[in-house]
């Protein structure tokens, strides 16, 4: 098909060797509170563009509604600002039309989670290749501070004045009960990590799914400060390597180990346990990524951050494109004049 | 035997069963021959929308109605000449359908006491001598399959299935029509159960020879072939030409076709039947509710595809929202909208024509949309063609109705010239020197189609008001109020691309008759009967509803009376009177039935008298 | 030194500052105040979209206008007396609100050069003499504040935040307002950070004492008491009015009341607001999206509750499925909608009056529900109301529009007496004897009111068309065009259960201004205008948007001209145009703004000329 | 407050030890297709609804639409038929409102989790008091045979020509990724095993949810043939009981063990694997439930029947319940005057 765009393939683009962080920052001012997590994320992601060898031109961020929402208008791709919600849907679309784009989705908690959440699920079990980032900061941050899905059980917000009594989500294992096949986690305040964070997600082939734990200093501030700040981030934040056994602590002196299923601290230091006796971890295995994805609802665990899950099946659009090969290999390419005069037709003199 | 052969201008024939008895596919395949002989026809199939209610019942009823003749043919009859019942449900639903002195075909095996009660018979109708006003013949249409198949040792079951074959062979042979059409069908059908093709076969066979050699039947049935226009024809189904529409369009607008998609009754048929060529350049995504279904095209026309959505009444609503976000981003996209009864889920395989205002109106704030309507099965290849152009051409989506009746209905289609098609291509933007995202083309108020992909073009969109031309975010009210009423004028000043609304009878007279939609056959007809009699009555069929052509004010202005039939409680008339200020007066029947052309007829006569 | 008092009638104040600065309080506080002294008054808040744009820029500015008298006020006021600036970008915004000769106070310490540069002025306003036409007062208020602080060792960002109770208090000074009820909140408000009050306390003194005692203020002005009706009064903003209004419904029904909502500009503080009355047998559930919201209110309705879905236009969109089943199911169900300005994200802040034909029209096939509209902050607790009362009586969703404009805005609100609010409590169904689902009262129309829980009227209901009096499903043709009908009926009917309509001033004349909604203040102040400049102009108002009151039409034809000005590209007037055939003008401004009287009298006087 | 529907607590109620089955059996025709597994549905609900205690006027299904969703028009409590894949959210709102009340929802793989996905996932992390019978069916039944959510990889229908390319949902991580309390799974084919499954999820207190194995005959023949047909099914479904090691086959003779955390079928017959080699099932540990949820998207495993997981968590309703009674007992009940009055009012003579 002579389409028109199949040709933009061949016109000359930049030469993507030379990018640096300020070819992805748009001419838009950056319009977030003063102290926003999000300035953080959007840096990392301006870092790390250049890394990725895609030309810009080939790159859209699609979002919903939210204050993480307006990210797209900041990176100097192409954007796509949504409706509330439905981000993913529009992802999805455009990545089905056009397998060539590198599709990313910036989303919020509420946006991706709340009203959006049946597109979310629905993206990562057809293992669509798009990018979603979700911006979790455990709030409605552009509507002023309502409790979001992920918002903690008695969280003081406008709308629940008297504590919030939702169960909040745990993004990852949603994601991993959804099948998607790229599960991690990061902090905005963590640069390095978030940047190798987004790196691991965008050479992910098929769903990559990445929570952003990111403060909104304006309406639930400090929400991660646990994980985030010097004096207690070693004790409370567990940095996931593949095939390196589940060490933290300051002095990496603590280790998680398995009581039947259930995760445990143990010390390092005693003699009692060595290294030996920890999870290994396996970006690979589904179970084990399940297992320290719901550590994070457990007590008294460090929370993980990194690739929990990273595994490579057909994604959508590969299934999609190769079915329309196969068919195309089968009968031609279909020639509608003839499809119109097809099967029975009589004519009239 | 000798068997007199009688002439008609038209024949109506409704089939009807039990929901397994295949009526559908009988109806279908008396259609294709119908038409391959060379008649003009109409079809109106008619199904419950219980999967399967229970057997024998009178919800389980299906059937299948044609309207063929030598003449030009609009509405798939009010009222039949012949009535095939394999049950007694189905007599009893559809007896009042059967003109006087019609011609009954009944299936006598299926007439016991059990169906007769589930029917709410006291008595069997066959044989208490009710049925004096018609020509019935009742048959043991069962057994004489059962007899055709005796030495087949297939089951029972099987061959109580076949037994429509039967029906459908007797017809053929009271109507004079041949039995190769079907028989091809059935060959090429199961090809892989060569079983399966001989029992239909003989089974047509039987039941066309039983017509020829039986004595109960005396007379034969002609009609002529229908005076159409030359050319290549095939018949085709509102949803099927629908879907062939947008391939066509796609065609021509030398873009990938992109179909996200909910199912839903009456429209799934389009998603099947897109779904099928994926080596024409056509993706479906059938997506997980009807906002994924808009939202995905909306995607899918940002990266530059021929985007379309399609759906009814219920998953329209869901929709409504999104429309509004491709209104601000001003994208091509064609969303159908196959009407159906409600409200909420009402009654899903029945017809409606009750959501125009919906398409006109239905969005929060000002969120202008150019609506079109389609008048007739083969009319949804034409008006989704023509939506899809101006989709393009203005930069808008643009929304497409039509309905039940004429998605399931079938007619003979005059097949297109793809070449003879205009050529509706879109020019994407790509020269970075000139480009922003809101600048304007001077006559169509279009901005530019930039596509991902495009080197220099990076740019942002978003459902947040915008400035002019820039397309910033903009939060200034002079310029809010500018782009409100710039998207108005878009779509308004489409009036320019149109052609403008012409009459069906005289300009000038006692009454005009405007409509939209899938009532056009049988007003049409109405009209057309109530002018040979030479009342003054004139016709007005709207194919564009919004915006309204540019000469209806005028041409409403030289009657005396206005009517506007709605199968609804008046919508279009709402949006005459207001523009016009025109007293029209309005005929509004919500039975999930399409009209019949006598209920047009005496109202005409009412007003007229 | 000797300050001359001037008395006024009436005056308006914008503060206006960077979105940190706290003007929405302050505003607030000036409200409460001026409320407490008894002026009647009228508000605008209006903040920007962003949640917090970059310091010192135009889109970051927030302001808060409050129009005050000794006579009724019914809007926020056209032009300003006087206008606080904490900035050079307020300045910007809002000079040309103010009036030739004004009053402006100025924070000239955040008139730096980076803030100016932010702002877009090239040189100093406060120095560069293009003020001469106004009263400029340019004062060190950052200074001041941080004086007034200096031995509390406070950090520098705190001191800076309490300027604006510096401003605060400088105005209470020259309006001469007591300023005691600010200090009274302060304690209450920050009781746990003694500091806190400590600071707030000193520096709106410190503003207070810097009029009294510095001499470039010359002259103080003095507001009389309003005349307004006897009674408690407090002030009120519209969402909060909403609310209430709610409560007092399911009080007066004996019902306990269910919200299902999810949060959205400019609808949130409703919820917020419920949220807090557990202990009042409210519910408020905070939905995963608006079809959650709506589908689990109506399943709450269904259980008995009195229940309620709140949102705005894009939320509004999403529950247009919904609404359809609420009408098929006839259950009570109230649907508020806080207009903003759209299409889609449009201007979410803003405010507009675009979503009536949507309210009215905007669902798939039939689905008539009333529609009811609120004039001002304190009439949202009366249409609410109303609201409720038709819903349970009739047995039907209702919605009920408001605005971002007087969501947000505040006004003096007159106690009601519950005692004195209608008993407005369903009878529900319990006789298992006589219970048919779909059976009917004679005069409402309205089915009964089954809930679950009742022994022996176990029933099943849902969206599928029903038969009559029996409400099992029904796909009989006759059938539904009875209850499509039957369900538009039972709705017009309403008409005959609300009162007539008025026209305030003569009944017939030149011109009848018809309007909806927010618009009501500023139209009636600029009809009263003309009015008493001897004009032949008279304004009707509507609450009732559907049903319409019986006597429109003949009011209507008793005057030459009609003129319908609505924040939309013409809604109700094509409701009008069609209903009555009455050659309606329009007057459509969409500019995110309410209308400014004097926009109206310049109208009033075109079409008078 | 004086509420009439309080009053109906006290109302005569029948004696609910008298009921029978036909007790709930309403007069409505039943109108599925002859031989689809909606009736066997049907009749162990009506079966197993006599034993639990309730009466029958004090019982709600609600559902959505689908074929599976007409299932509250024959039975005799009450029933609302919403609108397509709203039938959780309608359930939460009844609830809520009417804690009184034991409320059900009937919804299939197309309601419930394709259009009705999100509502779902709320629900189950709300863990609202309500029970979710999904009768999946791996099909859209009443819009005649569209591929679902549930659909097999490469299954062909009327939407799928050729073959289904979106990767199924696996209803039993979706719900426990979601955090649900209660996950079971049971077949239409199974009266006893279905009955009891029933009865348990009427038992939870809190979220239940019910996956049914449901064939449809006329769209969807024989998709769970395997775990039905006398000749296989024994060594394709696995039926869990709590406390018990997972054993299965014709004979007992073979068993589940877990190979890092990934379960292999072993055989008991050859002596290198024992009963104490196998999983002990315990529906207490959501790990464990996770595992055992995920054999069925593993090849050559057993399907898991019977109940996965349950464990008792506060539920919504009760913290709202708990959450009203407390501010009541801190403030009183509120009085709406007094409230109208409260704050700065001044008076007008
Ligand atoms: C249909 C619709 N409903 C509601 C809203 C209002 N709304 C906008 S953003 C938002 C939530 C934002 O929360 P989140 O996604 O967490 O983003 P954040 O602002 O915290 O980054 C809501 C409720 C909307 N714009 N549209
Ligand atoms: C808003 C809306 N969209 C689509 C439909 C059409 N529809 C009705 S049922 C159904 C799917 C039914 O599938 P499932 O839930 O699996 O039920 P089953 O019939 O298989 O029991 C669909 C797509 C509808 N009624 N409403
Ligand atoms: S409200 Fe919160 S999330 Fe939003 S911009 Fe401000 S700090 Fe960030
Ligand atoms: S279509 Fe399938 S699911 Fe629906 S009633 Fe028939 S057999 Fe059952
Ligand atoms: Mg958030
Ligand atoms: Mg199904």
């Amino acid at each position: 098909m002579n389409l028109v765009y199949k040709t933009l393939n061949q016109m000359n683009t930049a030469n993507t060797q030379k990018y640096t962080f300020k070819d992805f920052q748009s001419d838009q001012e950056v319009r977030w509170c003063p102290g926003c997590g999000d300035y953080s994320i959007l840096a990392q992601v301006q870092r790390t563009f250049p890394e990725l060898g895609i030309p810009k031109e080939k790159i859209v961020f699609v979002s919903g509604i939210g204050c993480s929402s307006r990210f797209p208008y900041y990176m100097n791709t192409y954007g796509f600002h949504g409706i509330h919600g439905r981000a993913t849907a529009i992802a999805t679309g455009l990545k089905v039309a056009r397998p060539d784009l590198s599709v990313w989705v910036a989303t919020g908690d509420g946006d991706g989670m709340s009203i959006g959440g049946n597109h979310f699920i629905h993206a990562c079990r057809r293992n669509i290749d798009i990018k979603i980032l979700l911006f979790n900061n455990q709030i409605y941050g552009l509507t002023k501070g309502q409790f979001s899905p992920t918002s903690v059980q008695g969280q003081i917000t406008k709308s629940s004045p008297y504590g919030n009594i939702d169960q909040p989500f745990n993004p990852l294992t949603l994601a991993l009960g959804s099948q998607a096949t790229f599960v991690a986690r990061s902090l905005d305040r963590d640069p390095k990590h978030l940047q190798l964070m987004i790196k691991r997600a965008a050479e992910h082939k098929g769903v990559a799914f990445l929570e952003i734990y990111q403060n909104c200093n304006v309406f639930n501030d400090g929400a991660f400060e646990l994980y985030t700040e010097k004096d207690t981030k070693d004790d409370n934040v567990i940095v996931l390597e593949n095939g390196k056994p589940l060490i933290f602590g300051k002095n990496k002196e603590k280790g998680i180990r398995l009581n039947g299923f259930t995760p445990e601290v143990v010390s390092l230091k005693d003699g009692t346990f060595s290294p030996d006796d920890l999870i290994v971890h396996n970006e690979k295995d589904s179970m084990l990524a399940f297992i320290i994805a719901n550590m994070s609802n457990l007590p008294n665990l460090p929370r993980p951050i990194g690739v929990l899950y990273a595994v490579n099946k057909p994604t959508y659009n590969e299934l999609l494109e190769n079915q329309i090969k196969e068919i195309i290999n089968k009968k031609g390419i279909g020639d509608l004049e003839k499809l119109f005069y097809s099967g029975e037709t009589w004519e009239i003199k | 035997m000798n068997k007199t052969i009688k002439s008609l201008e038209e024949v109506t024939i409704r089939f009807a069963g039990d929901s397994g008895d295949g009526m559908q596919l009988t109806g279908g395949q008396f259609t294709t021959t119908t038409a391959f002989v060379g008649n003009d026809l109409a079809t109106l199939p008619d199904y419950p929308a219980e999967i399967r209610a229970p057997a024998g019942s009178l919800a389980g009823v299906s059937s299948f109605q044609i309207h063929f003749g030598a003449k030009e043919i609009r509405t798939p009859g009010d009222q039949c000449d012949c009535l095939v019942v394999m049950n007694p449900a189905a007599l009893k639903a559809y007896l009042k359908c059967l003109k006087d002195g019609g011609t009954i075909i009944a299936n006598s095996d299926n007439f016991t006491e059990k169906n007769l009660k589930l029917a709410g018979y006291d008595t069997n109708p066959l044989e208490d001598g009710s049925l004096g006003r018609y020509q019935c013949f009742s048959i043991e249409i069962s057994k004489l399959t059962q007899n055709a198949l005796s030495d087949m040792n297939l089951s029972p079951k099987l061959v109580d299935k076949t037994k429509n074959f039967f029906a459908l062979g007797l017809t053929y042979w009271m109507y004079n029509r041949p039995i190769e059409p079907t028989l091809k069908w059935i060959k090429e059908k199961f090809a892989k159960q060569p079983d399966i093709i001989e029992a239909n076969t003989r089974v047509l066979k039987a039941g066309y020879a039983y017509g020829e050699t039986t004595e109960i039947f005396t007379t034969r049935y002609e009609v002529e072939p229908a005076q159409l226009p030359p050319g290549k024809y095939r018949s085709i189904t509102g949803n099927e030409a629908t879907a062939w529409g947008l391939m066509a369009a796609a065609k021509k607008a030398n873009l990938e076709l992109f179909l996200g998609s909910y199912p839903i009754t009456p429209a799934s048929e389009i998603l099947h039947e897109l779904s099928k060529y994926k080596n024409y350049g056509v993706k479906t995504f059938q997506a997980e509710d009807e906002i994924a279904g808009i939202t995905s095209a909306i995607g899918a026309a940002y990266g530059g595809a021929l985007a379309a959505t399609t759906t009814s009444g219920p998953g329209m609503a869901l929709k409504t929202e999104a429309l509004g976000l491709a209104v601000m981003l001003e994208l091509p996209l064609i969303v159908v909208d196959v009407q159906r009864g409600g409200p909420s889920t009402g009654l899903p395989t029945k017809t409606e024509q009750a959501d125009l205002l919906q398409a006109v109106y239905g969005r929060n704030s000002e969120a202008p949309i150019p609506v079109l309507a389609a008048s007739s099965p083969t009319d949804c290849f034409d008006v989704t063609f023509e939506a899809a152009r101006i989709a393009i051409k203005f930069m808008t989506p643009v929304i497409v109705l039509t309905d039940g009746y004429i998605a399931n209905g079938a007619e003979p289609w005059l097949i297109p010239k793809l070449s003879e098609l205009p050529d509706i291509s879109p020019k994407f933007a790509t020269d970075p020197t000139t480009f922003q995202p809101y600048s304007r083309d001077e006559i169509t108020l279009s901005r530019p189609w930039a596509i991902p992909g495009t080197p220099g073009l990076e740019h942002r969109i978003g459902g947040l008001e915008k400035s002019h031309i820039y397309g910033n975010i903009s939060y200034d009210p002079d310029n809010h109020d500018f782009m409100v009423k710039l998207r108005a004028k878009k779509i308004s000043n489409i009036v320019n691309d149109i052609p403008p609304a012409t009459v069906y009878g005289g300009t000038t007279g006692e009454l005009l008759i405007i409509s939209w939609g899938s009532t056009f056959g049988a007003i049409r007809s109405a009209v057309e009967n109530k002018q040979s009699q030479g009342k003054s009555v004139s016709h007005m069929h709207l194919k564009y509803i919004n915006p309204l052509q540019k000469n209806l004010g005028e041409i409403c202005r030289n009657f005396k009376k206005i009517l506007v039939p709605e199968i609804n409680l008046g919508q279009l008339i709402k949006i005459l009177r207001d523009k016009f200020l025109i007293d029209a007066i309005g005929y509004n029947m919500v039975r999930g039935l399409p009209f019949r052309a006598i209920e047009i007829e005496t109202i005409i006569d009412e007003i007229l008298k």
